[in-house]
């Protein structure tokens, strides 16, 4: 079964490189049916895999078996984890290629399947990122994922802010990934290693009394400056709502519920795997870093999402937000944390992709994911209003979500006042998006007043060719699937437990933690809901108050679009992410 | 000479970065981008390298007789090679299509996302 | 003696790199880039590294200077064929 | 620069900067004989009968890697494929025959078959010694654009059929891909390189499927390149957007 795994990388790439082969003389149709079959046969294998992943799976590429624990190849892992994360990256971006079917315009002249191709060729750079055991091919695959992210995000070059997005997203997450290698590159210098369990023992063996030295401490820094520019942490995450806004609808399904968690992903298996150990950057000061930024990326996302008008931002301003959640989360260095967090991934994976998928059909409806000019234009589209109110409440922890047992689970993990962040900032985000609904589906509240914005939203081009007569049944069905799905993360019996055991089967601790839900949680997600209500009917009712976007205005300020600024803050991030974990390496 | 490649690949680093951040061509700093990957090739050289040693090919030497440099950071710096070739092209695209789109690649004067 | 090639050729990646981020123009950026690229494939050379040498020689002085001189061309004919029009 | 950014370069650049410093200085000395991966790669390169270890580390030993590059590499120019088509408002213009001066029309159709001979060499040769499909590929498909200055773009593009080319790029790499799996199905491993013989050591043939891994890889390079220059050119020279926008 084992020898199975490196294929969920390779098989979506067939499908692509047959696409492009074949590509002229595809019709539409047969061009997204192939792209069904591979990305529906790799979500298959995957999920195959997944159900025989415990005792954990291991291969190595090539039939390169460790001689005397030593060998000369590529290390896949296949965990828990890591064939989740591969599953859940293969079953999104089957619904959005089911999403994207009626969707797009003409495709370009003679290259009918570039787009399925390179959703493709997308689909397995994410499997291969999530299975990799080997720092220099999660490298590898990490630049695959974003170089096909680029290119998708500037699909439609007709639109002047979707190639500017783009840009900024690909000189930043570039750098990022320099970044990355170098830190690579340090690591291999003092350990002669590049599969991530040798690293890190590597570490341990090289490690003097003094604990770890600058270099593990830069190599740290520079390795998690990569993962945190995709994981998008303040202050890395200047490019997301730039790109995020900005791309084609299926694309930001895919960006958003499991690109950017892919990067907490990485920060997950990497600090387990190579800086865990007593050679490592100390717990202490791991939890010091990941709260900290977690803490700031979830509140700068919270308050950047709440005065967003133009939706697709708002959506992603939330994924800030989330993230930020995601990386206390997994900061404290918890089993329950760990738990939590994935539990909340998940939900959050089918919420988010549903919420942007619902902002596509108003896209090409009215033309426009602007709130204000949609004030009560949407009334008539009843099943995607009550959507995108069940996604907005399922954002901030309604109950049986899957986002509300992963939220209940982390905050118990968390305690303390992280506990009100993971409360406000869900509830904010949550409210938001309430908010929205209210407005645009509802018409509900005044109309409010036109402000002085730089991004409105409002003279977006649909992306579908002209208008279509109705709206097709792939766009409603898609969302309404990714809800369910959301929903049965937590409602199906016994799937927190699995989770959690494959969650900590594959984590260093060995600990296991019980997931269910408790009286205690289920109070936190009530009250994250009703905040989230309150406030949503607050800026509804008197929007003067609520929503006065100067109050942010310093923090939208530094959104400033500008390249050489979102690559000044990436060294300002990664010295302060060094200072964060400095305490470890002088206190030694 | 112990350290000295290692401070040149991270003073090429920086230098790129500092490029990077203070461009007023778009063209010019996906240049820069490219000097920040230079970096990374002269780090992993650097590390792999052993003091009179050949180069690891063994047509004309033969095996055992003498020491080779590391092989293994070679092949990652190919590899490396190729995706700084690659991604400098797709962003040069991405630049194009932006002198299309804005009339103007000056960072400066692209305006059209903010806050 | 090797060493001193050495020694010579970083200072040379160096100052070269600092060259290519110093020329604002990028046509001329790009010649410049062309000639780090030959810097760094001697360096490599000196290194032992002669296959990174090749494709650096190939990619780095040839095909990135290229590609960055066909964009160059591409923005400066689209100003061109605008001012006409004005 | 506003002084904001400014400030933030500063500060930034000054801290990663002592880090780095402070990470260099306890670096293991330039030219250090410790490098366990490396030694166990040369002997497996050997173990194998390959001469060029290189080449070993990216077709055998590490062959997954080089899957993913050369997907990068077919990712970015089906990216540049698409960002660079035509828009909605542009259209071909025929570009005028440049002049171009008969001493460098002469040189460089004198050069062209060299370069295209030395690319293919270079391919053909990568177990032995330096070079391989990606050298040899970029030297043969920049090579093919001399042509440009040679002739014109119309005798460029004669030769230049986009969608042969295209198509070899995604042949390229199904066929490594096909080679990889072909490990999967005789029971093995993925990308193993155990179905062939490993011949005889410094031969053309020697090195069980790292030739035919490298000639996948050179032809999935020398057309990526061409199609890459193909789209960049036509942006250069052809591809005009129409008047009154």
């Amino acid at each position: 079964m084992h020898h199975l795994i490196p294929l969920l990388a390779a098989v979506p790439l067939f499908g692509a490189a047959l696409l492009v082969a074949t590509g002229r003389r595809l019709s539409r149709a047969a061009a997204e049916i192939t792209g069904f079959v591979f990305s529906g046969g790799t979500a298959a294998l995957a999920l195959v895999l997944l159900l025989n992943s415990a005792p954990p799976m291991t291969e190595w590429v090539g039939g390169w078996l460790p001689v005397d624990a030593e060998s000369v190849g590529i290390l896949v892992v296949g965990d828990g984890p890591a064939l989740g994360m591969a599953a859940l990256a293969s079953l999104l971006t089957l619904a959005a290629l089911a999403y994207s079917w009626r969707y797009f315009d003409q495709p370009p002249r003679e290259r009918t399947g570039s787009f399925t191709a390179l959703m493709l060729v997308f689909q397995g750079a994410m499997c291969g990122f999530a299975v990799a055991g080997d720092l220099f091919n999660a490298f590898v695959f990490f630049e695959l994922m974003s170089v096909v992210a680029y290119a998708l995000t500037g699909y439609r070059i007709d639109e002047a802010k979707a190639v500017q997005g783009a840009l900024a997203f690909g000189v930043v997450n570039s750098l990022g990934a320099y970044a990355m290698l170098m830190g690579i590159a340090l690591l291999y210098a003092r350990t002669g290693e590049l599969a991530m369990a040798k690293i890190g023992r590597g570490l341990d063996a090289a490690a003097g009394p003094g604990g770890p030295d600058a270099l593990v401490l830069a190599s740290f820094v520079l390795v998690l400056t990569g993962l945190l520019v995709k994981a998008t942490a303040v202050p890395f995450h200047f490019w997301l709502p730039d790109a995020h806004a900005v791309a084609p609808t299926p694309v930001c399904m895919l960006l958003s519920g499991v690109m950017v968690e892919l990067g907490s992903y990485g920060v997950w298996r990497v600090y387990g795997t190579v800086f865990a150990g007593p050679g490592g950057i100390p717990a202490a000061d791991l939890t010091r870093a990941l709260v900290t930024l977690g803490t700031l990326t979830a509140v700068t996302g919270a308050v950047m999402c709440w005065y967003q008008r133009h939706i697709k931002r708002l959506l992603a301003c939330s994924t800030v937000a989330h993230t930020g959640l995601f990386l206390v989360g997994l900061g404290v260095l918890t089993p329950e944390g760990d738990d939590g967090v994935a539990l909340y991934l998940l939900g959050h994976a089918g919420v988010k992709a549903a919420l942007f998928a619902c902002a596509g059909v108003l896209l090409d409806r009215f033309g426009s994911v602007d709130e204000h000019a949609l004030h009560g234009r949407a009334r008539r589209l009843r099943a995607t209003g009550v959507m995108f109110a069940v996604g907005a409440a399922a954002l901030a922890g309604l109950p049986p979500f899957g986002t509300a047992l992963g939220k209940a689970v982390a905050e118990e993990a968390v305690g303390g006042p992280l506990t009100a962040v993971y409360v406000v900032v869900s509830a904010i985000t949550g409210g938001a998006v309430l908010r929205v609904t209210a407005r645009v589906f509802l018409g509900l509240g005044p109309r409010p007043q036109e402000a002085e914005y730089e991004i409105s939203g409002s003279d977006e081009e649909p992306e579908t060719s002209g208008r279509l007569r109705r709206i097709p049944d792939t766009m409603t069905t898609v969302p309404a699937v990714l809800l369910a799905a959301s929903l049965a993360v937590g409602v199906v019996p016994g799937f927190g437990a699995l989770v959690a055991r494959s969650v900590n089967e594959a984590g260093s601790g060995g600990a296991h933690a019980s997931v269910h839900w408790t009286g205690h949680g289920l109070l936190l997600d009530a009250a994250s809901t009703v905040l989230a209500a309150a406030l949503a009917g607050l800026a509804v009712t008197r929007p003067r108050r609520a929503a006065a976007p100067d109050r942010a205005a310093p923090l939208r300020r530094l959104q400033s679009g500008h390249v050489g600024d979102y690559v000044a803050w990436l060294l300002v991030g990664a010295a302060f992410l060094g200072a964060l974990a400095l305490p470890g390496v002088l206190g030694g | 000479m112990h350290v000295l490649p290692y401070l040149v690949a991270a003073y090429v680093f920086l230098t790129g970065c500092y490029g990077l951040a203070a461009s007023r061509n778009l063209i010019h700093a996906v240049g820069c981008l490219a000097v920040c990957q230079c970096a990374t090739y002269v780090l992993l050289l650097a590390v792999g390298y052993r003091d009179g040693a050949t180069a690891p090919v063994f047509s004309d030497v033969k095996p055992g007789s003498r020491p080779v440099v590391d092989p293994v950071v070679q092949a990652l710096t190919l590899t490396d090679i190729v995706v700084g070739a690659t991604v400098t092209a797709l962003l040069l695209a991405l630049v194009l299509q932006i002198a299309k789109r804005h009339g103007t690649i000056d960072p400066d004067e692209l305006r059209e996302l903010r806050g | 003696m090797s060493d001193a090639v050495t020694v010579v050729a970083l200072l040379l990646v160096a100052a070269s790199a600092t060259a290519a981020v110093a020329q604002r123009d990028p046509a001329r950026q790009a010649l410049v880039l062309s000639f780090l690229g030959m810097v760094l494939a001697v360096l490599f050379t000196v290194l032992q590294a002669p296959d990174v040498g090749l494709s650096q020689l190939a990619v780095g002085s040839a095909l990135t200077p290229l590609l960055i001189m066909l964009s160059v061309r591409k923005v400066r004919r689209r100003g061109r064929t605008k001012e006409e029009r004005t | 620069m506003n002084r904001l950014r400014l400030g933030l370069l500063a500060v930034g650049g000054a801290g990663l900067a002592a880090l780095l410093v402070a990470a260099c200085l306890d670096l293991p000395d330039f030219g250090g004989s410790r490098h366990p991966y490396g030694d166990r790669a040369v002997r497996a390169s050997l173990a194998r009968h390959i001469a060029n270890t290189i080449a070993s580390v990216n077709f055998d030993q590490r062959a997954y890697d080089t899957l993913g590059e050369m997907s990068i590499l077919f990712a970015a120019v089906l990216g540049c494929v698409v960002l660079l088509r035509e828009a909605r408002d542009e259209r071909r213009a025929r570009p005028e025959p440049a002049e171009v001066v008969r001493p460098v029309r002469r040189y460089a159709l004198l050069v062209l078959p060299v370069a295209l001979l030395t690319g293919l060499y270079v391919i053909a040769h990568g177990q032995l010694s330096p070079g391989g499909g990606f050298q040899g590929g970029v030297v043969a498909a920049t090579g093919l654009h001399l042509l440009y200055l040679g002739a014109d773009h119309g005798a460029l593009e004669r030769v230049r059929p986009l969608g042969f080319f295209e198509t070899a790029d995604s042949l390229g790499v199904c066929a490594y891909l096909v080679l990889g799996a072909a490990g999967v199905l005789a029971g093995t491993a993925f990308l193993a390189n155990t179905l062939l013989p490993y011949g005889t050591f410094d031969t053309l043939s020697s090195g069980g499927t790292v030739p035919l891994l490298n000639a996948a890889v050179g032809m999935e390079v020398a057309s990526a390149v061409v199609v890459l220059l193909a789209h960049f050119l036509d942006q250069a020279v052809e591809i005009e957007e129409e008047p009154g926008r």
